[in-house]
This record gives structure tokens, C-alpha cells and sequence, in this order.
């Protein structure tokens, strides 16, 4: 793979090799297995998410094919709802969340001007505990004991009783083992974002990219906690006989639903928060300038990660809960659209004040700017209890999400691809296929979703496998499977998009677009260190101001090259003053050790292997105490008091 | 769109208005009948490739006459069969016998 | 009842007269403390210097609110129902707490006191003990603590019974409202050397926040009464369910618009001090850089 | 800054041990994980008064008897003062006396021992009562203190784990003692939540 | 016993509703039709009626705003691409908190204010002495009872026209949700708790309606139907739901009763006035004149009924009942009585 290389940076040509003494990997199977740089880690979360979303979406196609016409009989109902559920439950958790938390991973530190994530090993922990979480869910599909509850698996429907088998504990299983890695990893960006940042890069210089993984990260941390209680209990319930869903027992099946829209709500702006950072950060190279009212946008992200805690029961309007509550949950789901509204105009008026231009980056965020509107439309309708209690849990609910997911993760991610593609391979795309994948995508796109708004308002339910010929149902869904077709048409346009530059796309110079953050100001694919010199931070845009890219190529001190050893720097949390360099674990096997035996664990679990689940976690014990044992070092050093 | 002609079996069967009635009948609750939405009952005999078959219901020769008339009334045809006597009217069993002809 | 009012001594027991004494006398304490304080502090550094005149207007509306609280219209309605008292508990702790923290009473009381009093004050706050609990870490946790404990325990069915029942726990009760919420938004709205760092303060209130609406949630979420009969009105689920609305959804909007509030003007307050926007470079960039695909 | 200063600042003492400016990485990792379990805790308890609400009528349900509040309070006054001992022990560490540093982990491991002793007697008492199984308020008892007994468990563990780092030697002095100040948050969030624990389920049913 | 009765008026078509639907002509062929289209734009009832109009204000709301959207972006694509453009450096704060905060916060508070009118419309209730029906959910068929009267039917409900009929919703195994899209939103039917709804229908005719909660492998058979009909006719649903089942009268039907009664039959079902009390699937006393078999699986003939009996499994993959093994000869006896029982 040749690339160029960046601008000369002021670093010597001793300190370079230094650099690449301490940072760089020797190509081994071993070093595959071990390593802790986070643009591997990153490229490796793309990769993988991108696979399951392949194997969820072709899922989606196979309902879709099933619903094509009446009374269909290419799936059993059986299969149809495992297949919905893995869909669903894929997309949510094993395609957006870490697809997004790939992006992270790959462009936080290279956007903050740090030389790796806080916690490297932490972050290979989480990687390895992600795929091996994937693989553990979808191994079910298979041998046909995929979760089918739905989901979000509700509640007397997924106990013992009415869903025997293995599925619900593949489920709960799996989510609690992916949560391992989620939340593993939003430790990370908060940390990283809080303690490495490049001297200089105060608060109100964070690109806001950062800025929406840190809410995500802060949002996955509050609110992880309910899924994963969830789960447990509906395990213990299911496996142990406990109560806490049974109403024979002083039990609640509406706790399962609370406590799983507490997180679920916020989960679906976990999702999205990430993707508008996308679109912040894609946006200024677009339209030359950087994003009008950077401080409302930061304040909306605030404000919706604090909001979107106070709106869950918008998922339950059909339980009948007392009127009361649900008139004041209707009054948070109608506020939780200002921010994002602010957001929105906001990314116009930049449009509208700079200087626009088109390439296939810029068109996915405009597809996405109608297609989120639209979801986010039907999403306010929701929030009026007596119109939601009307559509709910039927396809026009089912168009509202694919709208705001589809339009708020996939079209930005899908722009963020492009966008960075020739920052992650050095390859530029090839601009004529990404327009065609990007035409398809949007047409496809809106010709399976649109006509869902339809049929759901003529009464159809979601989730059915098949249904009676209706007037207006047939015509709609048949239209939907081809607009899917469509759409997964554009989806392989991307990939072959992808494909091709990687193998002979026109090597990319480090700036193609003339972005605003600091990745842009080092090599593309960047040196194993990112930056020979850590740069010293003027401004937002640090790529475009002189006195930040001259600290890069003029400040090449001692002290900001940080040469001998693994070393990045530490700064204060909010103003970015420099505090003293820490020295960077080295690469290691013992994240994907102790992933492995949390796979012992939870499958040993699922099998009822209860010997072996507790060997693992001694053994998970065991590693962990290994990995954070203190070296040792001379008294001296230490400062001992003898 | 010209509906199909009928087979050679029969003279003045319509097949599309058969496999239309065979829905409505409900033939393919109890029949695994090529062609039709949701017809795989396993209650009775499938129906695959009944233009080639000799007997139906193991008594009678397979000619039009016969299935009509086994379709219309099959108790009379073989008393205390399973099969329960649907009502089928004579132009239906026609329409339906043509139906089935066309399975080859 | 008790109440503040003298008017309100009608009801006859001697316990309530002898309470509605002892607390006009607190509260007046209180108000003159503070008055004299400033006007002491205005005497040395000229009028609205030191605790401008806001404050002082806050410090007196939150004693007039909290009087209001507890004697009037709103005194009556807490009679009559859980959704009345419920809307009385919150005027003590959504109004009265904010205002007379906003007062930064700290500087004008000690100032009032004696000076052997003042004398030992200032050697108490200097010990190390209480400037380890001023640590602003230390005194968000602790204030957190303590809001969240005093509004779960005195609206479990028995604390709160026993206040209807006993005007002294009743007046227990809204004392530990006040100094409760005062405790919590002193680092707030309090003066500028005590307020916390703005991400921590929204942290703070946010996290304080969640406790206090999964109490009103359980309330409002409630099918049966939960308080004893003769503890709600005439209509007993839909009067606790009104009452359980009433501790949500003004708690979580008056957090979240101090909490915003807070953020914005840190950012604002930021980018004043450190200015992040600059163009990109468009002309006679060097040439080095001019390689990019656009241009 | 001088060219002295530089060397100072970039000599290798300077970059692998911690001088004591800001706070470390290792600090905001583990208070953030401390977050994220308060919250998991923060479910629990909720849910308990939501299954509590709920369910109306009598509380406990099915006839078990209102928890007993003797030990409880004894297991409390074993485990709040236990954070004391590390605290010490953390402070003595930051000024490299190695035995302080020792003997406060160790008080705290025979605190906490003693707790998960008490918490075993209690068990042993009221599993005859009612189990995990009867109801959901036994699924809850049971579940929330034992969650916070393997709480104390991993706390009990960690101790242990420094103890022997600490008794090896080389590991801990003035100058590295992260891991102790990190071991110490997660023991007082795990004294802390008891707290919560001890109102939730032992005081709580007492306030109706 | 007088109950409260809405006036039967006829449908007032709002003016706005008239134009939506020429609007989207192109769109929305089927918006206004009638017929058994369960489509929440054709409503029948108040209920589905508010709905129906607080529907077309949103859709109105939202087409004028993504208009608005739609304009910036697209004046942005046309006049801000080129060459020449200069790129202008300044922060339109103002622009984008009146039109990203202060234009939505009016409309929302106006919308939230329509909506919370209607949410207390449809949370009115059906009145005291209103007619009450119990529903229970079953995986996956709906049970029927009516307070007072000893008899059930299973997935069809009758209610008087013009009146408020109060619903009273129970689940029996899962949660499921009892939704008539030309009636009346949904309302879950939560295991354990009791839930109520109303019904109201302003013109005779039979309403489908469907289970609208995931609730296991058949959920996409879980319908009902809801037939409205003038009061007398009502009373006479109810006299026949309370009387026994009408008695054999050939000899085929006679067979088949003691096919049904002696065979496995009678181990599930109830069919009144006879021997079979059984209440695990759906009572059979009038299966003869419901509207399918199986809650929607099927229609009800019998050629599906013959079907359905011998092997339900092909028909509805996963229900509860069994393969039966009905003697051959006894087969056309039991669908001859079944038939019989309307």
C-alpha cells in the first residue's frame, strides 16, 4: 500500500526512527492477535460491524421477499420471527452502535492530537469482547435457537414458559456480554477525550465530533446499567425460577418494559449522536467554513443526552398507564425535538452561508437531512399519546424508525465513509460509483420506507409473518421488497465502491478535502505514533489556523515529540494545559485471553455448564489480576519511606 | 393477458377460475396443491402432478367425468371417505377439475 | 396546620401557637441577620458592592416565598390533598431553596454574628476537616446526598403521616426541605468563590434530579393508594398520581433549565476567553498543501 | 523554559511515575465505572420500590415476616468504618510508609470478611423463611444483597490482590500508588451503596 | 336500565380532510375508501374520528415544515456551489434559535395542546352504566364473555351502534393489544392487571380488528371482528351467547355430536348445553356463523374446517391445538355438526 506523506514535520529524521522503534509493530501473527493501536482496533470495528449489518440486512431482505405479497409462504413463522428479532437486534446493538464507536476509536485520537486512546488495552478488550458477542448471537441463527421475542423481547412472552428453548438466553446472554464491551469502550472516549487532548484544545475547541461521542459515551454509561439489569433478571427468571416478572408473585411484566425503554430511549440517541457528529465534522470541508453556532449545536447534544432520559414511557403509551404521567411524557417527547431541530438548522444555515461543494460525501449528508426530517416528523406525531396509541406497533412505527435510523446511522456513516476512506486506506474512492451507490441508496431508501407510513395507517400490525390481502396493503408491501432490492443494490455499490479503492483507487494526498481537524495534518494512513509532533492547538479548526500546523512542524521539541519511549501527553480536563507525559502500554495478548474466557463463561452459561462457567471466571480473574499487576520498580523510584 | 386454455382433459374447464375457487373452497387445508397460496395440508393425498395420476382415491379412473363427480360429492362416490362433501356446484367442479389437469 | 401567620394560631392547640411563635421568631432572625450583614458590608464597601442587589431581592423573595408556603391559599390547599401539599413541598424546594441560596447568605450572616462568634466561625471553616468537606467534589456528593435523602424519606407513608399528624414533625419536615435544597443549589447560584466548576454543577443537578423523578415516577406510576386514606383527597389514586406529576415534572424542567443554563453560559464564557473559529485557508495556501483534490 | 527544566521534565523518572499534577487516566476510569455500577444499583433499588408500589397491599407479600434490623445494622457497622482503614492506608502509601499501607488493607480485608460472614448467618436464617423463588420480593431480597455481597466480594478481592502486591515489595511508594487510590474509590462506593441497600430494603418497609 | 347514547350524526367531513385526500390522491389511493379496510383514515367511530382529524392537522404541520426545509437545502445546493462563491464567516445564532428552537416551540406547544385534547377525549371513558364486554387474550385467539350472561364465543364481539360499549381486557398467557383501526386506538392487554377501553361505532357494519403486540409465533393470526348493529339486534346476540347450542337434527350432525363429545374434542372445547365444558380453546357454540377459523387464519368453510380439524398445524403453524385423530368416517359427521352449530 504506498502513500504519501505528509507535509515535512520539524521532527528529525533520529526522532522519527525513534518513534517508530517504540510505536511500530513487526507484521506477525502474534502482533495480529495483540494489538493495541486504536486505528487497528478501529479498522477492525468497521470491518466487523459492517459484516453483521451485511448479515442483518440480508435478513431484512428475506422478510422483505416474504412480505412481498399475501398469505407468502417462503418463511415459517417460526423463521420469520427469529429473523426479525436477529435484525433488529443486530442493527441496534452489533452494526450502529459499534460501527459508530469504530469511527470513534479510529478518529478521537487522531482528532484530539493524542498518539492513542487512555486505555489501549481496554480498547482491544472491548473490540475482541464485540466480536466474539456478534458471533456468540448470530451462532444461534443456524441451529434455528435464535432470539424471537422481538427486540425489545417483552415480557411474559419471553419466560420459560412461553419461549422454552434456548432463544431468550442467547439473547440476554448476548447483550450482556456485548455490554462488557460497550460500556468498556465509552469509558475509553470519555477518558480520552478528557485527559488526552493536545495542549491548547480547551472545551470550546473539542471538534464536535467528539464532543457527540463524549455525550454518547456518557449516555451509554447511565443508561447501559438498565439493560443489563434487565437481562439479568429476565436470565435468573427464566433459568433460577426468581420472580421478578411473574404477577402470580408480587411480580410486574410492565418492570421489563420500564426498565428497558430507560434504556432503550436513550439508546436510540447513543445511536444517532455519533452519526450528527459525523455530519458536524464532515460538513465544514463541504462548505468551507466551520459550523454556524458550534455553541448551540454543543448545548442541543447536551441537552439531549440529558433529556432523552425523561422520555421512555413514549414506548408504553398503549399500556395503559395512568393519563397523567402519559401527558407529561408526551410534553418531553415534543421538547427532545428542539435540540435536534436546532442541530438541523443549523447544518442549513452553514450550508447555506459557505461554499458548497458536491461530492459523495456531501450528497449522503444531504440525503440524510431529508430522511432524518421525515423520521423525525413521524417521531413528534409520536409524541402525542393519542395519535401514537393509534399507529403504534404497526408499520408506521416501523417507517419512523427506519427513517430516523436510516437517515440518522446510515446515510452520515455512509458519508463518513467516503469522507475518510482515503484518510483509513490512503486510497481515494472512485467518485462516479460512489454517485451511483448514493442515487440507488436514496431512491431505495425512500421507496421501501415511504409506502410503510401508508399500509401502517391502513391498519397493518408490525411483526406479522404474513397477512390477509387488504385494500392498500398488497400494492404497498410489494412496492417496499422492491424498494429494498433497490437499496441493497446501492449498499453494493458501496461495497464494491470500497473494494475498489482499496485495491486501485489513486493514492490519496493527506488532505484531499482540505478538512478542518487535525487528522488531516498527518499522514495518510497515519504513522503508528500519528504524530511525530504533538501539535499545539489554536482554535476549532486547527488544520486551517497557521499557528497550528506551524506548531507541528516548528515546536519539534523534546517535549512534543515525546521520542524516547510509548509515551502521550496528559492535559487538564477542560482548559487543555499541559500537565506531564505517561508512557502507553505495549501491545499484549491479554485482552483477547480474557475475552476468550468470557466467551467460556457466557456459552457455559447458556448451556447450563455451570463447573465450566465457574472456571472461567476464575479464569477472567485470574487475567485481569495479571494484567494490572504492578512491574516492579526500585525503591527509589517508588519513594519508599524506609 | 389471455387466461390460460384449459387442459386437454377437459373441454370447457376455466383453470384460472379454478385455482381461484380451490382457495375459496379450502381444498388446500386438507391438500398440498402446486400453484396455490398456503395449500399444504397433509389431511389428505397431495395433489402434485394429478394429470398424471390413474386412480383417484384409489377407486376411480382419472378422467374429467370421474373428478368432477369425486369432487362434487365424494361421499356418494366412495361412502365414509374423509374427504367431507363441500358443495361444490358442477361448473365449479368443472373449473376445478380443470385446475388440476394442468398439474403435470 | 402550623403556619406562620398569627391568624392562623386560631386553630387552638397550644403546641401549634407555641410553633407559629418559635418560627416567626427563627425566620425573623434569619431576615434581620442577613439585613444587617449586608448593610454592613454596604456601609464599608458602598451600597450593591460586594452582594450586589439581586441577591439581596432573592434572599428576600425566598423568605417571602417561604412564608407564603406555609400560610395562605397554598397552606389550604395543602390541607385538602396529597397534590396540594405535594405543590406546597415543591414551592419550598423549587423556590424558596434556589432564591435563598441565590442570596450567598454566608458572608452577610457572619457578619451579623458577634465578633467572638465571627472569631470562632472562621476557625471552624479553616480547620482541615471542613476544607476537605468545601472540596467542590466533596460538596456535591454530600449536597446530592442529602436533598436525595431528605425527599425520599419524608415521603415514605409513615414519616410523612406523622407529619400530618404532629405540627412539630411537620415543621421538622419543611425545615429539611428548605435547608436541603438550599445545601443543594449554594453551589449553584451561591457567590462566585463557592460555585462549583459548570460541568460539575451539571452533573450534579442531573444526577440529583434522577432520584427525585423515580420517586415522583413510583407515585404517578402507582394503581393503588399507597399513603394512608385519610392522607388524600376525595379521589385517593388520582389525587397521588397528580401529586407524584407534580414532584416530576417541575423538578426535571427546573434542573434542566438551570442545567443548561449553567452549560451555555460556561461555553459562552469560553469561547470568549480562548476563540475557536477561523476559516479555512483559501488563498496562497502554502504550495505543499495545494495538492488536494479541491481547490 | 530552560533547557534544564526540558531535561527535568523529559528525563525517564519523569515520564513513567506520576508526580501528583491533575487527576491520572486510571482515576477517571474508575470513577466512571463507579458511575456506571451506582446506576445498575440505582435500577435495582428502583425497581424494588416500583415491584413495592405496585403491588399495593401488604409488603413484604405472602406472609414473610418485616426483615430484622439487628444484624443489619451490625453488618453496617462493620462495613462503613471499614473505609476508614484505606483511607489511612492510602495515605500513608502517598507518603511511602509501606507499613501503613499494609496493615489498613488488611483491617479492611477482616472488615469486609466480617460482613460477608454476618451476610452468610443472615442468609442461612432466612432461607427457611422464604427463598429466591417465593415471590418477587424474595427474588429481589436475595438478588440485591447478594449483587452488593459480590460487591464486596471483587472489593474483598482487589484488597486482597494489593496486599499481596503491596507485600511483594517494588510495587507501591510515593510515587505510584494509583492503584491503591483506585481500590479505595470502589471500596467506599461499595460502602455507599450498602447505605442505600440497608434504607432500601431494611429501613423502607419499617416507613409505611 | 337507560344508557347513555351518543347521537348517531353523520360523518362531518372536515374541509382540510377533503383537500388532504385530493391531495394525495396519487399517494394515498385507498385513504378514503370504504369497506373492510381496517385503515385508521376511515374511521367509523369518535374514537378513530379524533384520531383520524389530529392525523390530518400533523400531516399538514409537517408538510409545511420539511417544505421550509426542503427550500433552505435546496437554495443551498442551486445558488451556493461554484467557484465564485464567496464563503461568508458569520454565526447566525439568532437564525438558527428562532427557526431551529422558537418556530418549533410554537407549533409544538399548539400540537401538544391538540393532542392532550384528544387524549382526554379518548381517556373519557364510556360513562357508568355503559354495556361492558370482557375480552381475554388467548395465544393466539380471542375469548368473549359478556358480565351476567353464562356462554362465550371466541374473535368476533358485537356491540350496539351509536353507543359506548365499555371493554374490558384481560391476558391470559402474554401481553397482546386490542386494536379496531376503525374504532378505537389500542390498548395492551397486560398479564396480570386489567385494562379498559371503549368502543364506539357510528354506522352498522362489521370492523376487523387485530392483536397488535408481538405475542409469539402466531401473531400474525390474531384477529377479530368487531360487528356493529342496531340495539335489537344486539339483544339477540346476547340471548343466543346465553341460550345452549342448537341441537343435532340429522343424523350426520348426531354422529358428529358424538364424534365431538366421545372423541378428544370435548378434552379443550365447550360447546353449550352439552357435555363439553372445556375451556382450553375457544368455546364452539355457534362456530357455524363466525367469520373464519383459527382468528383470522382461515376462512370459515368446510373445506377449512375439515382442514383445520384433522391438522390445524398446516394451517396455522403453532397453535395450541393439536392434530386430531378423527376416525375417517366420522370426519364429514363432525364438520356436518359443526356447520350446524350457528
Amino acid at each position: 500500500m504506498s502513500t504519501t506523506t505528509a507535509p515535512p514535520s520539524g521532527a528529525s529524521q533520529e526522532d522519527l526512527s525513534r518513534l517508530d522503534e517504540h510505536w511500530g509493530e513487526r507484521p506477525s501473527l502474534r502482533a495480529w492477535f495483540s494489538t493495541v493501536d486504536h486505528k487497528r482496533i478501529g479498522r477492525r470495528y468497521l470491518v466487523t460491524a459492517s459484516l453483521f449489518f451485511v448479515l442483518a440486512g440480508v435478513s431484512a431482505l428475506a422478510m422483505r421477499t416474504q412480505l412481498a405479497r399475501p398469505e407468502s409462504n417462503l418463511l415459517s413463522p417460526q423463521e420469520y420471527n427469529q429473523l426479525f428479532t436477529m435484525h433488529g437486534t443486530a442493527m441496534i446493538f452489533l452494526f450502529s452502535t459499534p460501527m459508530l464507536f469504530g469511527f470513534g476509536n479510529y478518529l478521537v485520537p487522531l482528532m484530539i492530537g493524542a498518539r492513542d486512546m487512555a486505555f489501549p488495552k481496554l480498547n482491544a478488550l472491548g473490540y475482541w469482547v464485540f466480536l466474539f458477542a456478534g458471533l456468540f448471537m448470530w451462532a444461534s441463527l443456524p441451529f434455528g435457537a435464535a432470539p424471537n421475542g422481538g427486540w425489545f423481547a417483552y415480557v411474559p412472552l419471553t419466560d420459560d414458559v412461553n419461549t422454552p428453548g434456548l432463544h431468550m438466553d442467547v439473547y440476554t446472554l448476548g447483550l450482556l456480554f456485548l455490554g462488557i464491551a460497550t460500556t468498556a469502550g465509552s469509558i475509553n472516549f470519555i477518558v480520552t477525550a478528557l485527559k488526552l487532548r493536545a495542549p491548547g484544545m480547551s472545551l470550546n475547541r473539542v471538534p464536535l465530533f467528539v464532543w457527540a461521542i463524549v455525550a454518547t459515551a456518557f449516555m451509554v454509561i447511565f443508561a447501559l446499567p438498565a439493560l443489563n439489569l434487565d437481562n439479568a433478571m429476565l436470565f435468573l427468571d427464566r433459568r433460577f425460577d426468581t420472580r421478578f416478572f411473574d404477577p402470580d408473585a408480587a411480580g410486574n411484566v410492565l418492570l421489563w418494559q420500564h426498565l428497558f425503554w430507560i434504556f432503550g430511549h436513550p439508546d436510540v440517541y447513543i445511536i444517532v449522536m455519533p452519526a450528527l457528529g459525523i455530519v458536524s465534522a464532515v460538513l465544514p470541508a463541504f462548505t468551507r467554513r466551520g459550523v454556524v453556532g458550534y455553541v448551540l449545536v454543543v448545548l442541543a447534544i447536551v441537552s439531549i443526552s440529558i433529556i432523552s432520559f425523561g422520555v421512555w414511557v413514549h414506548h408504553m403509551f398503549a399500556t395503559g398507564l395512568p393519563q397523567l404521567s402519559y401527558s407529561f411524557f408526551s410534553a418531553a417527547s415534543t421538547i427532545i425535538t428542539i435540540p435536534s431541530g436546532i442541530q438541523i438548522f443549523a447544518w442549513l444555515a452553514t450550508m447555506a452561508l459557505g461554499r458548497v461543494v458536491v461530492k459523495v460525501p456531501l450528497l449522503f449528508l444531504v440525503g440524510f437531512i431529508v430522511t432524518f426530517v421525515l423520521g423525525g416528523f413521524t417521531g413528534t406525531m409520536f409524541a402525542l399519546t393519542a395519535f401514537d396509541q393509534q399507529v403504534t406497533d404497526s408499520y408506521f412505527v416501523v417507517a419512523h424508525f427506519h427513517y430516523v435510523l436510516i437517515g440518522g446511522a446510515v446515510f452520515p456513516i455512509l458519508a463518513g465513509i467516503y469522507y475518510w476512506l482515503p484518510k483509513i486506506t490512503g486510497r481515494m474512492y472512485h467518485e462516479g460509483l460512489g454517485r451511483w451507490a448514493f442515487w440507488l441508496f436514496f431512491t431505495g431508501m425512500q421507496v421501501t420506507f415511504f409506502p410503510m407510513h401508508l399500509y401502517g395507517l391502513f391498519g397493518m400490525p408490525r411483526r406479522v409473518y404474513t397477512y390477509r390481502s387488504e385494500p392498500g396493503w398488497d400494492v404497498w408491501n410489494l412496492v417496499s421488497t422492491v424498494g429494498a432490492y433497490i437499496l441493497a443494490a446501492g449498499l453494493l455499490l458501496v461495497l464494491v465502491g470500497v473494494l475498489h479503492a482499496v485495491r486501485r483507487g489513486r493514492p490519496a494526498p493527506p488532505d484531499p478535502w482540505g478538512g478542518d481537524t487535525l487528522e488531516w495534518s498527518t499522514d495518510s494512513p497515519p504513522k503508528p505514533y500519528n504524530f511525530p509532533v504533538l501539535p499545539q492547538v489554536h482554535s476549532l479548526h486547527p488544520t486551517w489556523d497557521e499557528p497550528s500546523r506551524s506548531s507541528m512542524a516548528e515546536g519539534a521539541t523534546p517535549d512534543r515529540t515525546l521520542a524516547d519511549g510509548r509515551t502521550t501527553l496528559l492535559t487538564s480536563e477542560l482548559d487543555g494545559r499541559r500537565e506531564r507525559a505517561v508512557r502507553m502500554p505495549e501491545s499484549s495478548l491479554q485482552p483477547l485471553l480474557l475475552a476468550l474466557a468470557m466467551l467460556v463463561f457466557f456459552t457455559a452459561m447458556l448451556f447450563a455448564w455451570y463447573p465450566v462457567a465457574g472456571a472461567a471466571a476464575l479464569a477472567v480473574a485470574v487475567v485481569v489480576a495479571v494484567w494490572l499487576w504492578p512491574p516492579r520498580l526500585p525503591e527509589e523510584e517508588l519513594g519508599v519511606a524506609r | 393477458r389471455t387466461p390460460p386454455p384449459p387442459p386437454p382433459e377437459i373441454r370447457s374447464g376455466q383453470p384460472e377460475r379454478g385455482a381461484a375457487l380451490i382457495a375459496r373452497y379450502g381444498c388446500g387445508s386438507c391438500h398440498t396443491i402446486p400453484g396455490i397460496d398456503r395449500a399444504d395440508g397433509l389431511v389428505g393425498p397431495p395433489l402434485t402432478r394429478f394429470g398424471a395420476r390413474s386412480y383417484i382415491a384409489g377407486e376411480l379412473v382419472n378422467n374429467a367425468d370421474n373428478l368432477q363427480h369425486w369432487i362434487a360429492d365424494p361421499q356418494a362416490v366412495e361412502p365414509g371417505t374423509a374427504m367431507p362433501d363441500l358443495g361444490v356446484s358442477a361448473i365449479d367442479a368443472q373449473d376445478i377439475a380443470a385446475y388440476l389437469y394442468t398439474l403435470d | 396546620m402550623p403556619a406562620v401567620t398569627p391568624a392562623a394560631a386560631a386553630d387552638g392547640s397550644v403546641e401549634a401557637g407555641l410553633l407559629t411563635i418559635l418560627l416567626a421568631v427563627a425566620v425573623a432572625l434569619l431576615a434581620a441577620g442577613y439585613g444587617r450583614g449586608v448593610h454592613e458590608l454596604w456601609a464599608r464597601r458602598g451600597a450593591g458592592e460586594v452582594v450586589p442587589v439581586w441577591r439581596v431581592a432573592a434572599f428576600g423573595g425566598g423568605v417571602v416565598v417561604m412564608l407564603a408556603a406555609d400560610s395562605g391559599p397554598l397552606a389550604t390547599l395543602a390541607r385538602g390533598s396529597f397534590a396540594g401539599h405535594m405543590t406546597q413541598h415543591m414551592t419550598l424546594m423549587l423556590v424558596a431553596g434556589p432564591l435563598l441560596a441565590a442570596g450567598a447568605a454566608g458572608l452577610p450572616l457572619s457578619l451579623a454574628c458577634p465578633a467572638s462568634l465571627r472569631r470562632r466561625l472562621a476557625r471552624v471553616r479553616s480547620a482541615p476537616a471542613t476544607r476537605r468537606l468545601r472540596r467542590p467534589a466533596t460538596t456535591a456528593l454530600l449536597a446530592g446526598a442529602v436533598q436525595t435523602l431528605v425527599l425520599w424519606v419524608w415521603h415514605l407513608p409513615a414519616p410523612y403521616v406523622a407529619a400530618l399528624d404532629r405540627p412539630v414533625v411537620h415543621v421538622v419536615e419543611h425545615v429539611c426541605f428548605v435547608a436541603g435544597s438550599w445545601l443543594l443549589w449554594a453551589p449553584v447560584l451561591g457567590a462566585a468563590r463557592h460555585r462549583l466548576p459548570p460541568p460539575v454543577a451539571v452533573l450534579l443537578l442531573a444526577g440529583t434530579m434522577l432520584p427525585a423523578s423515580a420517586l415522583g415516577a413510583a407515585l404517578t406510576f402507582a394503581p393503588q393508594p399507597i399513603y394512608p386514606l385519610r392522607a388524600l383527597g376525595s379521589d385517593p389514586v388520582a389525587d397521588q398520581q397528580l401529586a407524584g406529576l407534580l414532584m416530576w415534572a417541575p423538578m426535571d424542567v427546573a434542573v434542566l433549565v438551570a442545567t443548561l443554563t449553567v452549560f451555555l453560559r460556561w461555553l459562552l464564557r469560553l469561547q470568549r476567553q480562548q476563540p475557536g473559529e477561523v476559516g479555512p485557508p483559501e488563498a496562497g495556501r502554502p504550495a505543499a498543501r495545494a495538492e488536494g483534490v479541491l481547490r | 523554559m530552560s533547557a534544564h527544566d526540558l531535561a527535568a521534565a523529559t528525563s525517564t523518572e519523569a515520564l513513567t511515575t506520576e508526580l501528583p499534577a491533575g487527576r491520572s487516566t486510571g482515576w477517571w476510569g474508575m470513577v466512571m465505572f463507579v458511575a456506571t455500577e451506582a446506576t445498575l444499583f440505582a435500577c435495582l433499588l428502583g425497581s424494588y420500590f416500583y415491584l413495592r408500589f405496585q403491588h399495593g397491599g401488604e409488603w413484604p407479600p405472602g406472609g414473610i415476616e418485616q426483615p430484622r434490623l439487628l444484624r443489619p445494622l451490625v453488618m453496617t457497622a462493620v462495613l462503613l468504618p471499614s473505609s476508614l482503614p484505606i483511607v489511612w492506608a492510602e495515605r500513608g502509601i502517598r507518603r511511602g510508609e509501606r507499613r501503613r499501607l499494609r496493615v489498613g488493607l488488611a483491617a479492611t480485608f477482616l472488615l469486609g470478611l466480617t460482613f460477608l460472614g454476618l451476610q452468610a448467618t443472615e442468609y442461612a436464617e432466612l432461607l427457611h423463611e422464604f427463598t429466591v423463588t417465593t415471590n418477587a420480593y424474595g427474588s429481589l431480597f436475595y438478588v440485591i444483597t447478594g449483587f452488593h455481597g459480590l460487591h464486596v466480594f471483587i472489593g474483598l478481592t482487589m484488597v486482597s490482590w494489593l496486599l499481596s502486591a503491596s507485600l511483594r515489595g517494588g510495587s507501591f511508594g510515593a510515587r505510584r500508588h494509583d492503584r491503591v487510590r483506585n481500590v479505595a474509590i470502589y471500596w467506599h462506593f461499595v460502602d455507599v451503596v450498602w447505605a442505600a441497600i440497608l434504607f432500601t430494603i431494611y429501613l423502607s418497609p419499617r416507613l409505611w | 336500565m337507560d344508557r347513555t347514547r351518543d347521537r348517531a350524526r353523520p360523518r362531518r367531513r372536515p374541509p382540510r380532510r377533503l383537500a388532504g385526500t385530493a391531495v394525495l390522491a396519487g399517494l394515498l389511493p385507498l385513504a378514503g375508501c370504504a369497506g373492510d379496510a381496517p385503515s385508521t383514515l376511515d374511521p367509523a367511530g369518535t374514537g378513530a374520528a379524533r384520531v383520524a382529524d389530529l392525523w390530518w392537522v400533523l400531516f399538514w404541520i409537517s408538510v409545511a415544515v420539511f417544505a421550509e426545509v426542503m427550500a433552505l437545502l435546496v437554495w443551498a445546493l442551486v445558488f451556493r456551489r461554484g467557484r465564485d462563491v464567496r464563503v461568508r464567516h458569520g454565526q447566525p445564532l439568532r437564525f438558527v434559535a428562532v427557526a431551529g428552537a422558537g418556530v418549533p416551540l410554537v407549533i409544538l406547544v399548539v400540537v401538544y395542546a391538540l393532542g392532550l385534547r384528544d387524549l382526554a377525549a379518548l381517556g373519557a371513558g364510556p360513562g357508568r352504566d355503559a354495556t361492558t364486554i370482557e375480552v381475554t387474550g388467548h395465544k393466539w385467539w380471542w375469548e368473549v364473555r359478556v358480565p351476567g350472561v353464562d356462554g362465550a364465543t371466541a374473535n368476533e364481539l358485537h356491540i350496539p351502534v351509536g353507543e359506548r360499549v365499555r371493554v374490558r381486557l384481560h391476558a391470559a398467557d402474554v401481553l397482546h393489544s386490542f386494536w379496531v383501526p376503525q374504532l378505537m386506538p389500542k390498548t395492551d392487554l397486560i398479564a396480570g392487571e386489567v385494562r379498559e377501553t371503549w368502543l364506539h361505532a357510528e354506522r352498522a357494519g362489521s370492523y376487523r380488528g387485530q392483536c397488535a403486540e408481538y405475542c409469539g409465533t402466531q401473531h400474525a393470526h390474531m384477529a377479530f371482528r368487531v360487528v356493529a348493529e342496531p340495539r335489537p339486534q344486539f339483544e339477540a346476540w346476547l340471548a343466543r351467547l346465553g341460550s345452549p347450542a342448537r341441537q343435532p337434527s340429522t343424523d350426520a350432525e348426531r354422529r358428529g355430536q358424538q364424534a365431538f363429545l366421545q372423541g378428544t374434542c370435548a378434552g379443550c372445547h365447550a360447546i353449550r348445553g352439552t357435555d363439553a365444558v372445556a375451556r382450553m380453546g375457544p368455546d364452539l357454540s355457534d362456530i357455524g356463523s363466525r367469520w373464519s377459523i383459527g382468528a383470522g387464519a382461515v376462512p370459515n368453510d368446510a373445506g377449512h374446517l375439515g382442514g383445520w380439524i384433522v391438522n390445524p398445524q398446516t394451517v396455522k403453524p403453532g397453535s395450541y391445538m393439536p392434530p386430531q385423530p378423527v376416525d375417517a368416517q366420522r370426519l364429514p359427521d363432525l364438520i356436518a355438526y359443526l356447520r350446524s352449530l350457528t
